[in-house]
């Protein structure tokens, strides 16, 4: 990790500040998982914490996700507020029992008589050239699942707030946060001291075409809006920031404001979070509709290793630009 | 078989002037369509059928003044040819013609084409027939702007060429909109007994709130000052409705909604005030959308009869290169104008101090044979109260 | 768009706004307001029509580069030629 | 409570009970289905029912449990009231869990309940957890995990019994093993059947007891609880049992010979105890028919209870599918 410039923050020190924060402010909270303590998180996020919390509270788990975040979900269930880390959403794969089959589950299973209060914490996306078992971005399948709710973090000021919000949710609360935006450095406004995880947010605003994305999407679509500007197209982005449940408002609202509309996903087109955003806004903006709607997604492949490839199978802000302007100026590109 | 006759085009017309004919025998018109031009004291007004059928035969030509309710054509019931239905519609310029812009305008949009869902819904609002449309949308689908970009032109469809350069204004003839101002404002000093008031109000909230929404909105989305005095006179008179109606017969008839009528002054002189119907219940955007689409059709003669049905109430706002304030003179059979000045930034008092502020005069004129003074001072009061919470309009 | 598209284009949409003008006697430095005799509403309907037809964002703070016509061509010249 | 069980009449008496609850509330569980009163799957407990209730006389209030799909048993052991354990199979507003659960997925969080679990082996992380939340809030309390044989072939067992053993936490791991998973023979499953040895494997201390004898089941749970309760961590009880009937109401049984079936009947649990407590005079012919019909006083109540029971308004399907907060 390296320092901040002076007035920022790197993301991975906002993400350390909100697991510290809640350790201190609950002490029902501890975290788990693979490597957060003496290691100090694959990431390096949990670095130091383990000096000062102790192993009761910074526990570092065997290779065992299914058990670990089965044992979240127990303690969960039995009053604590677990803060469970999985390396990266790959791997979440092997816990996907536990959190579909119990976590997402049991409260309505029971009645009512059991809320999950837990949170998991994922890595996630492409971009780190670590091929086709540490690189998708399967958020999109969380997002699927009913009693789950889904963060996708991309500023500094989601990475350090969220979490005191996911945990005071009763509801099992999935946090994803892209491996490329750790290092990335922003300002935190010293008047905000918390973030609602129930609305996307404008991130800014045009009135062209609406530029709609999520984690490491969101740069590249603030990147493209960039480019945009500079041909005179104002691009609306939209932060979903809550990939469940979705905002349809604030998108419905973007998208009656401009009419066109570009969805930026890493994960794969079919069957994807990117879908189902498009298909609401088929649903109840159709006419508000001015174009077709146009994603640009993850290329349908395993995530290749060598670089030039995994580049062009992410989605880059000259994609999303070129996607925008066809909308915005059709036989001008 | 249906006549289609001279409409009675407001309380006060007695009779019109056929000046243009949109069909021609055997059209197929339907409801709504507009089929001929009239020009009345208040200008050309557009004329829409109530009818559906074949237009068989054309009764009343061109340049011919006939009172109201003569019959100008008739409409068959039967099936127009079929030789002439499997036609495909004409294709007609979408604008006098002119040099083009760039990029080259596409071949208008034929049976079939793709229409965007956003365009389809404001071509159905404005009343734009989308086949005469060319798109320049993706695979030349009709886009939203090109429907607007329609509406802002509104050649006179299917007239026939116009002599190119100097498209005149249809049916209008200032000497008879003079002569018809004229008489309405010399019985309504001659009959109505007005009083006036005015009140200033400061417009620094709602100037704020407008720069900030206008800020977030796309152009066509975005508002001028206008519509939030619209919206704020029309929510006041839904509290004071002994201000909105008319004066007939001796007695107070209360209006049946808050129709208000929109002043526009033509250029080279004149002036219409066509109703907004049930100003009060529209969203402010709905309302901005309005004013502008009448100000646009009023100045090049495009009115619709629909529109010229009697408001209930006035109101006028001088803009931006006007004077400080208004007396009006009521337009009869109303009972009530609500006028507006330019807005200016002036001293006002605030809490003991001199301060510049964006202000306006609001005047009213009203009926004393209707209403009094004090009820006259509420209405301006309200106006003002409204327009301090922009937001809630 | 060059300049000489971008001057009909103008004179297309201010001839739908206010048909009974003579642009041939604006000048390019002229305000138009008074030029022509049109108001906020009219003027208004300028902008949308320029936004529309020329595909460019134009915020509120840039109205009054666009009153005269030489204020109109550069700013549509500077702003979307890039996208071409 | 004491590690020791007295064997006075009235706990004798109590047990035998316990596993006449159990098996009657079954048959007529049985009959209900075929009614259609009861569907979905109906997994029965006839023959392992020494089990749950020996283990479960073993535990306070203030432990917790982690269920089976086969949970019947180990519910009405727990002492959950039948009315609402039947209101629950009938899918009415009034069961434990409002009709949402049904036969496999009792909850009842008074009773520290935590399922009814039917995804074999997804409850063993669970009961780690709770386990691990119990000791880190400092009660000294035992969560009884409940598995079958079946959950022994999952990766989430070996997980969860290294875990356990890893952190020292409170968990009675309770493997009643009835010798097949569905179809599926424990000898054509697993390399190892002893799975005692399994656990073993992971510095669990593991008894295998005779699952077909209350007694001894109990007597073991209350050994293992007493370590687990003095701070020694996990323990593991392999209970060898036997499921008299289908794995869930009807199946053809072609995974098991008939024979096989009928030689384990007659060591079946409750004939056993009863057979041994009137030979030993511990219980009198007459008794054992006022348990019964007070059994079935008590079953004719909840099935009442249940019928009379009403539906949850659809308008509630989704609620609960997030929580507005956590339960007091």
């Amino acid at each position: 990790m390296s320092p901040a410039a002076t007035g920022t923050i790197t993301y991975r020190e906002a993400c350390r500040q909100a697991i510290r924060d809640a350790l201190l402010a609950d002490p029902q909270a501890f975290l788990m998982g693979e490597d957060v303590g003496r290691y100090g998180g694959c990431y390096a996020v949990t670095k130091g914490l383990l000096d000062e919390f102790g192993e009761d509270r910074i526990r570092d788990t065997p290779l065992s996700e299914s058990a670990f975040v089965g044992a979240g979900i127990g303690a969960a269930l039995a009053g604590l507020h677990p803060i469970v880390e999985i390396m990266t959403v790959n791997f979440s794969l092997l816990a996907l029992d536990q959190i579909v089959n119990n976590a997402a589950t049991i409260p309505h299973m029971s009645g009512g008589q059991f809320a999950v209060p837990l949170v998991i914490r994922i890595a996630t996306g492409g971009g780190r050239r670590v091929a086709a078992q540490h690189s998708h971005s399967l958020e999109g399948w969380y997002a699927h699942i009913p009693g789950l709710r889904v963060l996708a973090p991309a500023v500094v000021e989601d990475a350090r707030y969220m979490l005191a919000a996911a945990l005071a949710d009763p509801n099992p609360v999935l946090i994803f946060e892209h491996v490329m935006l750790y290092n990335m450095e922003g300002a935190l406004d010293p008047s905000v001291n918390a973030v609602d995880i129930a609305r996307a947010k404008i991130r800014r605003a045009g009135s062209n075409v609406s530029l709609i994305a999520y984690g490491n999407g969101l740069i590249k679509a603030l990147a493209a809006a960039e480019l945009l500007s500079a041909e005179g197209i104002a691009a609306e982005v939209v932060d979903l920031r809550v990939l469940r449940p979705l905002d349809t408002a604030t998108i419905l609202a973007s998208v009656a404001k401009t009419r066109r509309v570009v969805i930026v996903d890493e994960g794969w087109k079919s069957g994807s979070l990117s879908a189902e955003i498009g298909v609401r806004i088929a649903e109840e903006g159709f006419f508000d509709l001015d174009a077709p709607l146009r994603r640009v997604c993850g290329r349908e492949v395993p995530m290749p290793y060598a670089a030039h490839l995994e580049d062009a199978a992410l989605p880059q802000p000259a994609d999303i630009a070129a996607a925008a302007r066809g909308l915005v100026r059709p036989g001008r590109t | 078989m249906a006549d289609f006759r001279m409409p009675a085009l407001g309380a006060d017309m007695e009779a019109g002037t056929l000046v243009e004919w949109l069909v021609k025998p055997g059209d197929r018109v339907k409801r709504g369509d507009v089929i001929a031009v009239v020009e009345t004291q208040k200008g050309a007004i557009e004329v829409e059928v109530f009818d559906e059928g074949v237009v068989s035969d054309i009764v009343v030509p061109v340049k011919t003044k006939v009172p109201v309710g003569t019959v100008l054509a008739r409409i068959g019931g039967e099936a127009a040819a079929p030789a002439k239905a499997a036609m495909p519609p004409t294709p007609v310029p979408v604008a006098p013609p002119r040099p083009p812009a760039a990029p080259p305008p596409p071949a208008p949009a034929r049976l079939g084409a793709k229409v965007t869902p956003a365009a389809r819904r404001r071509a159905t609002e404005l009343g734009i027939d989308l086949a005469t449309l060319a798109g320049t949308g993706i695979d030349g689908s009709v886009t939203l702007a090109d429907v607007e970009a329609a509406a802002i032109a509104r050649p006179p469809a299917k007239a026939a060429p116009l002599p190119a350069e100097k498209p005149r204004r249809l049916g209008f003839d200032p000497a008879e909109m003079r002569k018809a101002i004229a008489a309405a404002m010399a019985r309504s000093k001659r009959e109505i007994p007005h009083y006036y008031l005015s009140d200033t109000i400061d417009l620094g909230a709602a100037l704020a709130w407008l720069e900030s929404h206008n800020a977030a909105q796309p152009v066509p989305q975005r508002m001028l000052p206008a519509a939030l005095l619209l919206k704020a006179s029309a929510l006041a008179l839904r509290e004071m409705p002994q201000l909105n109606g008319t004066y007939v017969d001796g007695a107070f008839h209360p209006g049946g909604g808050i129709h208000a009528g929109w002043a526009i002054s033509l250029r080279g002189g004149g002036l219409v005030a066509p109703a907004i119907r049930d100003a009060d219940q529209r969203p402010l955007p709905e309302l901005m959308a309005a004013m502008r689409d009448l100000v646009q059709r009023a100045r090049s003669g495009r009115l619709r009869s629909s529109e010229l049905e009697s408001p209930t109430v006035t109101v006028t706002s001088l803009g931006d290169r006007g004077a400080d304030a208004i007396a009006a003179i009521i337009y009869p059979p109303q009972v009530a104008i609500i006028g507006f000045g330019s807005i200016r930034v002036r001293p006002w008092v605030v809490e003991g101090r001199i301060e510049p502020r964006s202000l306006v005069t609001a005047s009213l004129a009203a009926d004393h044979r209707v209403s009094d003074g004090h009820l006259g001072a509420l209405l301006l009061n309200a106006i003002g109260r409204l327009l301090q919470e922009p937001a809630k309009l | 768009m060059t300049e000489t598209e971008i001057r009909h284009m103008i004179a297309d949409i201010l001839g739908n706004i206010v048909p009974e003008a003579d642009l041939s006697t604006v000048s390019d430095e002229e305000d138009l307001r008074e030029a022509l005799d049109i108001d906020s509403m009219d003027f208004l309907n300028f902008v949308v029509a320029l936004h529309l037809r020329a595909g460019i964002d134009i915020p509120e703070i840039d109205y009054p580069r666009l009153r005269t016509l030489k204020g109109a061509i550069a700013y549509v010249q500077q702003a979307p030629t890039k996208a071409k | 409570m004491s590690a020791k069980i007295h064997l006075d009449r009235t706990h004798l008496h109590h047990l035998l009970r316990q596993m006449i609850r159990i098996r009657h509330f079954e048959m007529k569980c049985v009959e209900l289905y075929q009614a259609q009163k009861i569907v979905g799957f109906l997994h029965l407990y006839d023959g392992e029912e020494a089990v749950s209730v020996g283990v479960i006389e073993a535990l306070t209030p203030e432990d917790a449990i982690v269920g089976t799909y086969r949970e019947h048993g180990q519910a009405l052991a727990r002492g959950i009231a039948m009315d609402r354990l039947m209101a629950e199979m009938m899918g009415k507003l009034e069961g434990c869990c409002r009709g949402r659960g049904g036969s496999m997925h009792i909850f009842d969080r008074a009773k520290r309940f935590y399922g009814g679990n039917a995804i074999v082996g997804g409850g063993l992380p669970l009961a780690v957890g709770v386990a691990l939340a119990d000791k880190r809030r400092g009660l000294n309390a035992v969560t009884a995990c409940f598995f079958g044989d079946g959950a022994v072939d999952e990766g989430e067992f070996h997980e969860s019994l290294n875990l356990a053993s890893l952190w020292q936490l409170p968990v009675l791991f309770v493997c009643e093993n009835n010798l097949y998973s569905m179809g599926m023979a424990l000898e054509r499953a697993e390399a190892e059947t002893d799975v005692s040895r399994k656990a073993a494997s992971y510095r669990i201390p593991a008894v295998v007891v005779d699952g077909m004898d209350v007694v001894a089941v109990e007597a073991a749970a209350r050994r293992a609880v007493e370590q687990i309760r003095s701070g020694g961590g996990p323990q593991f009880l392999e209970c060898r049992t036997y499921r008299f009937r289908a794995h869930s109401m009807y199946d053809a049984e072609l995974y098991r010979t008939k024979q096989e079936v009928e030689a384990w009947r007659k060591k079946g649990p409750i004939a056993r105890f009863r057979n041994w407590l009137q030979e030993s005079g511990l219980i009198h012919q007459e008794e054992v028919q006022r348990i019964e019909t007070e059994v079935d006083t008590e079953i004719a109540a909840a099935v009442a209870f249940a019928e009379a029971g009403t539906l949850e308004p659809v308008e509630e399907l989704e609620r609960f599918v997030t929580m507005e907060g956590v339960p007091p």
